[in-house]
């Protein structure tokens, strides 16, 4: 986290347990399902304990079963609880999908309103951690492509819990994106009930040369790279876009229109993540005529995520890639 | 098909079948009159498509009536059920009304989805109807959930989930069936076999004989009746149902049965004979239902007339009441994708 | 199609049969699988007798097991045959995601390149029968987000018969996205074997004022829009991307170049669909500096597909839609 | 563990073990080999992470070394096995070069996936080794794909399935044993039940006491074995093998096993008491082994001393190969995404 404060300080697993637990307290109908997440706390360690607070019947270990699973929380949803599956990693959502998209997204609808599904489903996704192609996917563009879904990616531990709050009082199924790199990065978290709210970016940093619309981990990147340009008298604006569907479009459009210089940086391979669809959304908008260059993409390379450390790394952007990115972006501008 | 529960409280003196031992003679009626009036939406849904009244598909269950009505005999509004694209029968079994099905098949605002589902998705929660479903399994981990939330609220529901034979290959029913039995769910699977899967018959396309001999494989009982025969399908899933209300966990129904007509509009039937529809259709359950009642003296042959008749005019109505119906708003196109309007 | 000709014409179902025919007579290793292949003749058609002259052994009815299936077909693609595997309907390959994404992509690169996975699959998409929203999707970004996978969207029969042909050389998996309401659209195909490139986008049409870039059946319909546009003095350029993963960058950026500007126009949801790829890719390239309006793009309401027909209509993209968008963009132009 | 397939040729006079009846000293040894070579190839893998030589975790099989090498005895490098997350046995046993396994290990050009694989992904189709998987349930279907492939093509190779207690819950092993079974294909599914998927007991995952039970869902053999016996194992895979090959068509058996290990290095082994692990150490399978062969004189102590020290040098020349081997160029990165380099 970038803003250190002496106030209380989360991790961002923390910070998600945390919303859990309060929303379980507060209500009953809120249950979790996910594989390994009683005793073993999750792959990632997310529930930890709340199985010992909640017990068996409300911390459900799932079989290995992501289908069937995902297809359990939506029909639990239909009928009267509060469902929070956890996918243990976002690759193994694959499985899921057709419950998904099929089903949570589309049923309010094809039955006229008859019904709402409010199931929460979390998705730990990114690389970073040696696991190779199987376990290190950035997959959020496919639910975003999806009308009945709405999608967020918290980028900070008081965002992972404020929009776990917030997609848990939604009516409608409410996909989240963790970055699992995040987990254990710390940050300012409020206490108690609060809502992040859904479908609103965050401007982390305001400034007139250029905007940097960033999601997840990329955003703690931006930032960092913001830093550097500051000290090279470019002054780069970076927003959090943190809801992907719906997207936030008049806080990216505000900022363009103010900056006129546009880079977009995210994990997901590059075409047709979610910097295609800002960079469209900016392109076909009034905000183009503001625009003084083209729409950089920073994405992941046209790759599988590979297991060697340094090829990990080299297939998702960096820091020295947005630097480079924003300098070639700002010259002539400053 | 000869295996039956072990667990059942109802005995049936002097060989009356089940349903006459158990159900009143109204019940029993109301029951015929299900049947008919399915019989006879999907006759009239028929007819509309083939005067172009309809786009789309259907899938008619002309011929399985007495396994939709059979298997519901004992739930409540409060109990659910998840369906298939074969799921009209369904529908009426658990209390649809016939006039805002018509509407829906006809895409009017009037409709159970409001146009917007169609034959396919038609669904009426108020009764515990969860739905239609396009997706061949896709019900089956949908009507799990529905069980948990049951025994985690306590509402003491039952959740009935119809399936056919195609969907037994899926992995969602091997996934949900394994889930049901170890969470100990109130959910009774009730597969509807009539034999293929479009054009697949069960026997290339499925390992085993009876689909319920699957169910040694989640330790829960397994029976095959009849699917034609209304009292059989009733006493195994009424047997089936009670276990699931007393906590005993789910239970697999299989109904052999069969359906008369195509897959759907498309299909040319090449796949079987001639000859074994009309065996088939010499097995109707209606008829036999009907049979049942007249000789159990439960009702004459003309009340039985008078049964159809109604079944005839409230169809009739249904498709008045359907075609004078407005057609939804273009402009409203996108209400009810989310439950708020969003901004987009 | 808009080519009448005294030449072969066959639909575009019966092309794809051919093309399936050719490849089995010529290859042994060939074979079909999917739900209803056999007998039925597939749901639409498109295998028809094949079963009579190739057998059960090579024209194999799945049972319905999408997700098993597809493994099937990538465990058969790694050991010797060439499947070429049908999903019933493209919004069933939900249910396949796992052995798509995960395996028949990623096996190759994940091995080091040890084997290929030369699986060829077909996607039956669109709106348009009735069908409603789970019959009725056009998920193609989702795979053309993902390296390792080529993905290609014929919209003609021509194509539809080349490009299969093409996939079946290929010795990398391909999806193919058929369009369903273009099977039976008629048109002229050569006899015999031969191959369209994959990778390679057609300039249908060329034009001077402004570029159509158009998927599937949108290609028709904008190539109807173009008809009337040249009526009124616009000179429209329709470029038909046959392609998108990978996409043919210099023919679109080429056609840029020239006219200035762009409207995409594909039927999936607009959201992050194929357009906002092609959109974001011009946006950030050199073509950017020949722009000189926003790109605009007319995808499919953020929606699920409607039943009542006209509702099903209003969701997607119409001739009038693109004319509406051709005659603003060329505004100021001529 | 009581039931065995009825069809076996091997007859085992005077109750001589299956293996030792049917395996010659030699190919008794060389097994054993292996199996020490993949405990020690664990150990040494176990340990480079520990000095941090390594990223990513991984999934250590021993304890289950008797399952990998005796599920193997009788194939050939063109019969083909599917393997799992927990793979290195499964490799090893296949006959894959310890040298390159562990320059795969430590992510060099070197090694079985040059580096892009790693430990979860190791393959070695040469050797018929279609690779490990990290999708649970992942290997199922291109299993049965493999065997259509040797069905087709005539080329006799029989493919064995690994997979685990936990995978046996994925829709992917209904869908997969399903249609093995209603074509009838040469694959053998071996799952390796060591009692936890991840932290979750079988007891609380499955709804069926033995998976070998779920079998009867498929109509094909199935049997539950002792899987840390060597000897046990290797009858009945064997036994399957053999039916596979003569066009019998596909059998399930279940190697009960025990990973002495945590799941992955992120185990805290909550779920499982220390009784439950000493107990289960008591029965090394490789310690068994080496009685196996001592005790019918296939081997002295000194030569399984010697065999053991083989191994020994092997794993340490494969470390020193892995440590001294070149890390793929970064500029490389994107090779063998696709077979013939694409533009873009
Ligand atoms: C996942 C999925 N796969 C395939 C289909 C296409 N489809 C619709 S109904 C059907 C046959 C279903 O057979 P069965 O379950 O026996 O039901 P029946 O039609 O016989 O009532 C098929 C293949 C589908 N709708 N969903
Ligand atoms: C589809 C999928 N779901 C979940 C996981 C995470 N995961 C990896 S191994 C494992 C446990 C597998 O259990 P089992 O099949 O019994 O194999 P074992 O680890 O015991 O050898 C889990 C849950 C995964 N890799 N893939
Ligand atoms: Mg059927
Ligand atoms: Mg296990």
């Amino acid at each position: 986290m970038h803003t250190k404060t002496d106030l209380r300080e989360l991790s961002y697993a923390e910070a998600i347990r945390e919303a859990m637990d309060i929303a379980m307290a507060q209500d009953e109908r809120v249950i979790l399902m996910g594989e390994d997440i009683g005793v073993y706390g999750g792959a990632f360690g997310v529930t930890g304990d709340l199985i010992e607070k909640y017990g068996m019947d409300r911390v459900m270990d799932t079989p290995i079963s992501e289908l069937g699973g995902a297809g359990v929380a939506v029909g639990a949803a239909m009928t009267g609880l509060r469902p929070i599956f956890e996918f243990q990693f976002s690759d193994f959502a694959t499985l899921g999908m057709e419950q998904i998209v099929n089903q949570a997204a589309k049923i309010r609808y094809m039955l006229g309103g008859a019904v709402s599904v409010p199931v929460v489903m979390r998705f730990p996704s990114g690389s970073g951690t040696g696991a190779a192609a199987q376990h290190s996917q950035s997959l959020e563009a496919w639910t975003a492509h999806v009308p009945g879904l709405k999608v967020v990616q918290p980028a900070t531990p008081a965002d992972a819990k404020g929009l776990l709050l917030a997609a848990l009082e939604d009516p409608d199924p409410v996909m989240i994106y963790e970055h699992k790199i995040l987990y254990k990065m710390k940050g300012h978290v409020p206490e108690g009930h609060y809502t992040t709210p859904i479908g609103k970016a965050a401007v982390m940093r305001e400034g007139k040369d250029l905007t940097i619309v960033a999601t997840a981990i990329m955003v703690h990147k931006a930032l960092d790279a913001a830093e550097t340009l500051a000290t090279e008298g470019i002054d780069a604006e970076v927003i959090d876009l943190r809801t992907i569907r719906p997207m936030d479009r008049d806080t990216v459009l505000a900022s363009v229109r103010k900056t006129g210089r546009l880079v977009c940086v995210y994990e997901a391979v590059k075409t047709l993540g979610v910097g295609a669809e800002v960079s469209a959304m900016v392109a076909e908008s009034d905000a183009f005529d503001y625009l003084d260059a083209p729409i950089i993409r920073l994405g992941g390379a046209e790759c599988p995520i590979p297991y060697n450390p340094e090829l990990e790394k080299a297939v998702v952007p960096q820091v020295p890639d947005i630097l480079e990115a924003a300098r070639n972006l700002a010259k002539g501008r400053i | 098909m000869g295996r039956t529960f072990s667990v059942r409280d109802t005995v049936t003196p002097n060989n009356t079948p089940y349903a006459i031992a158990r159900y009143s003679a109204d019940e029993l009626k109301e029951a015929l009159k299900k049947m008919y009036l399915i019989r006879k939406f999907e006759e009239g849904a028929e007819d509309s498509y083939m005067r172009g009244l309809i786009h789309g598909t259907m899938h008619l269950s002309i011929g399985q009536e007495a396994s939709a009505v059979g298997s519901c005999m004992s739930l409540s509004d409060e109990d659910k059920i998840t369906s298939t694209h074969r799921g009209h029968g369904h529908c009426v079994a658990k209390g649809a009304d016939l006039s805002r099905m018509f509407a829906e098949f006809f895409g009017k605002e009037s409709g159970y989805c409001k146009g917007r589902g169609g034959s396919m998705h038609i669904a009426d929660p108020s009764k515990g109807n969860l739905g239609a479903n396009g997706i061949v399994g896709g019900g089956l981990p949908i009507a799990v959930g529905a069980a948990l939330s049951a025994k985690r609220l306590g509402t003491g529901a039952v959740t009935v989930c119809f399936f056919g034979d195609g969907a037994n290959n899926e992995g969602a029913f091997h996934e949900a069936l394994n889930m049901a039995k170890v969470w100990n769910l109130p959910v009774v699977f009730v597969c509807e076999n009539n034999k293929y899967g479009m054009s697949t018959s069960t026997e290339r396309s499925t390992a085993v004989k009876n689909i319920a001999d699957r169910a040694v494989a989640y330790a829960m009982p397994g029976v095959t009746v009849d699917g034609n025969d209304f009292s059989a399908v009733a006493e195994a899933v009424d047997a089936a149902v009670e276990r699931a209300r007393k906590g005993e966990g789910p239970s697999l129904v299989e109904n052999v049965t069969y359906r008369w007509r195509g897959h759907s509009k498309s299909d040319r039937n090449r796949y079987r004979t001639k000859e074994e529809i009309a065996e088939w259709q010499s097995r109707d359950p209606i008829a036999a239902m009907a049979k049942l009642l007249t000789d159990h003296k439960i009702a004459s042959e003309d009340e039985i007339a008078g049964i159809e008749a109604d079944a005839t005019r409230i169809i009739e109505e249904a498709i008045a009441f359907a075609t004078e119906g407005a057609n939804p708003k273009i402009e409203e196109v996108t209400r009810d994708v989310y439950t708020q309007e969003i901004a987009s």
